[in-house]
């Protein structure tokens, strides 16, 4: 049953050193940017961190690996103009990467939520990220078999939550979330708001309460929503 | 034959991909140049655009007011939405892609190969931090993978070439390819010369090192 | 691009001799009744039928099984009070029949749309259903290699569509319809209302028009929908 | 021991599997006998029933003007939607069964092995047509399965058995059985006797060729 909780504080409390964390959002669309402020204070090291990117800019993901907290990024984009963060530690040694590409990063997360333990794509197959892995044809395509992605804890920005722990999202920030909630052992959601249960339709539920822990309204920063 | 025209510039090769698009596909446009192609479909064209971040029905940019954080496209510029649009997780969305389900995917390059490998998501550099984002995806997953590249490095080095030297983003999964000085197609029987732009057949066999088909008078 | 035709004969036109059919519905719910009818007056014979079911009752797949068209049914659950044309066909050896767990069937479609060759999952580990199949250990547990599942045509009973082919369903009638929708390579779609474009609201719908070839308007029948 | 009270009936069964899903469980009851341990679920209990055929929350039997006959169980018999409920595919649905989601399952069964092998979807008798519908992902796919059943045949043989030899469902998947005699927890140590209906301990060791350990005073 879902946890609807007073601050970002109590939302992420008990994750301990040396989880692996799932941070929802594609750049800053959808990244739990609360929730990862929250983790910073809370203290946690040498987290395993799993984000289509490694950090934009200085707030949120690109914050906890300025702060030294994160050992390993698995993503699919790291480099970009403003991950400069990510790129000095990177650079320093300071931080280990697993470089997925963003489909199968995707589908790896959704096999942990599906119970699905591994699967063969043709993508990556004759690439360096495909190196030491298992291939056979199959339907005439050479297809590289990748392992189900899970992880201790999600942050996931969404939408609306009803006090069941139904969640929407809104346009191109639902991204990795409902993937995310259905792949982590403890789905901590940050959303504009709280309805009352029966609040959002049936129909148009995307990631069903039975994926949620915790819930918390996080006020919108000036400039972040409309 | 001889020289046709003139080199075109990046907004001719849009140009010239948008035209072979056909009418009422879906499509990907990669991350850079392949996003002005999208200035060349013409209001009728019936193309509904993808992003793989999850939305079909992706309109233009976003200026001013209709900025929101919230609606951007891959390369994370803010976009618009269109009518008949619809959003999706990134499980989803990328199970569309490598579904095989949109018709056309364009993309930049580093290096085609004769066979249609393509190389365009890593230098392979010493030092480079490398980032491969949904490129192996979108090259093995549409219908049709279209390259869109100037032929010739800055420094005056085919980029259509035997074999790639770059890092591989996928095998043999590039049909078209789409210059400044020359349109490709990469068929069984071989490379096609589609179209010249400002250069002669003879010209461009003498510049690149793969064996080409004049397929121009098509 | 969508056709939004006026008959669900124009809608079946093609489906020929020995394709692959998917049929969406679980028992009645979702089960594109009209265009199995249509199916059946098109003549089409040799088919390959997958459906949850083979048929309850004597219409729709009932009848399709009835009149002979069906050489095999791939489904999860053949056997039931009112299956008495598959039971009668299948005793008599006139129709073959893959039984295939339900969740590896709705995950072996998905997997065929999604662009997956073949996945392990723990299900039918140690049974009959597993025999001869390809099992290792993932994440200690032992798992059994599925392939994808994909079809000529799929005939889905849904809600209401946009012009451009986005579709929305209704309650658990949603059943199979999304997932065959996109493992086939022609999809045809039943639905209550068309509506413009514009009609539906983006975050809402189910299908998107990518995945649906034909469309058409079927009216309801007496006591069939509320 | 000594006997302890008489045996429960169908409905005693059901009350006794209620009473052991915690408050606030996500739980699917399957087809038949199952179905009927949602009578005694307290309006409080805070459990949520899904239905493999794509609906978390589902409500109670519809009757009458409620009937929908796009709203129905994985019996196929119409049931209500209750506040909070969502409806989703069946890819999806499997999926939140098959990863491990829901908390309890509860399952009819013809044999329960010793080591909690499962057998409930087909009698293997020469002509009969198999079914197996959800069976096998619900037996392996929820935290914990709970079994419903009578621990004899009408013949008088025992249905918890060193080995099941009826065709299999999953291996090792049961963690209790719920019988009209006893309650069983089946755990690593071996088959614990929870709970007695009107057979004392001695009585039920005579009956089944099982090892079992007494737990009844735990």
């Amino acid at each position: 049953m879902v946890d609807i909780v007073a601050t970002a504080a109590e939302a992420v409390a008990g994750i301990g050193d040396g989880a692996t964390v799932m941070v929802g959002g594609f750049g800053a669309a959808g990244q739990p940017v609360e929730l990862i402020d929250a983790l910073i204070e809370g203290g946690a090291r040498e987290l395993t961190i799993v984000n289509n990117n490694a950090g934009n800019g200085d707030l949120g993901l690109a914050a906890l690996i300025r702060e030294g907290r994160v050992r390993k990024v698995i993503c699919s984009f790291p480099r970009q103009s403003d991950s400069w963060h990510f790129d000095e530690k990177y650079r320093a040694g300071e931080i280990e990467l697993e470089l997925v590409p963003q489909g199968n990063l995707a589908e790896r997360i959704r096999a942990a939520g599906a119970g699905i333990g591994a699967f063969f794509t043709p993508t990556g197959f004759g690439t360096m990220l495909a190196e030491g892995k298992e291939v056979r044809e199959i339907d005439g395509r050479q297809q590289v078999l990748e392992y189900a992605l899970r992880a201790d804890v999600a942050l996931v920005k969404a939408h609306v939550a009803d006090e069941a722990g139904n969640i929407t999202y809104r346009k191109t920030a639902r991204n990795f979330g409902p993937i995310m909630a259905a792949a982590a052992a403890t789905t901590v959601i940050q959303v504009n708001e709280v309805v009352p249960i029966g609040g959002i339709d049936p129909e148009n539920v995307v990631t069903p309460g039975i994926y949620v822990d915790r819930v918390v309204r996080v006020t919108p920063r000036e400039g972040a929503e409309r | 034959m001889t020289a046709n025209g003139q080199p075109i510039d990046k907004n001719g090769m849009a140009a010239a991909v948008a035209a072979d698009i056909p009418h009422g596909s879906f499509v990907n446009l990669g991350i850079g140049l392949p996003t002005t192609v999208s200035n060349h479909l013409a209001a009728d064209s019936g193309v509904t655009l993808h992003t793989e971040n999850g939305m079909l029905g992706m309109g233009p940019e976003a200026h001013g007011d209709e900025v929101d954080p919230d609606l951007i496209n891959a390369g994370k510029i803010p976009v618009t939405e269109l009518p008949g649009a619809s959003y999706f997780h990134h499980a989803d969305s990328f199970a569309m892609m490598r579904g095989g389900h949109l018709d056309v995917c364009v993309l930049g390059a580093y290096q085609v190969s004769a066979a249609g490998d393509l190389a365009n998501w890593h230098t392979g550099k010493p030092g480079a931090i490398p980032a491969v984002g949904g490129a192996m995806d979108l090259a093995l997953g549409a219908k049709e993978t279209y390259v869109m590249m100037t032929l010739l490095t800055r420094d005056g080095a085919p980029k259509l070439v035997p074999e790639c030297s770059f890092p591989l983003t996928a095998v043999q999964c590039v049909k078209r390819v789409y210059t400044d000085l020359a349109t490709f197609a990469i068929t069984p029987g071989g490379v096609e010369v589609r179209a010249l732009h400002g250069t002669s057949f003879a010209d461009l066999k003498a510049l690149l090192d793969v064996p080409l088909l004049d397929a121009t008078a098509r």
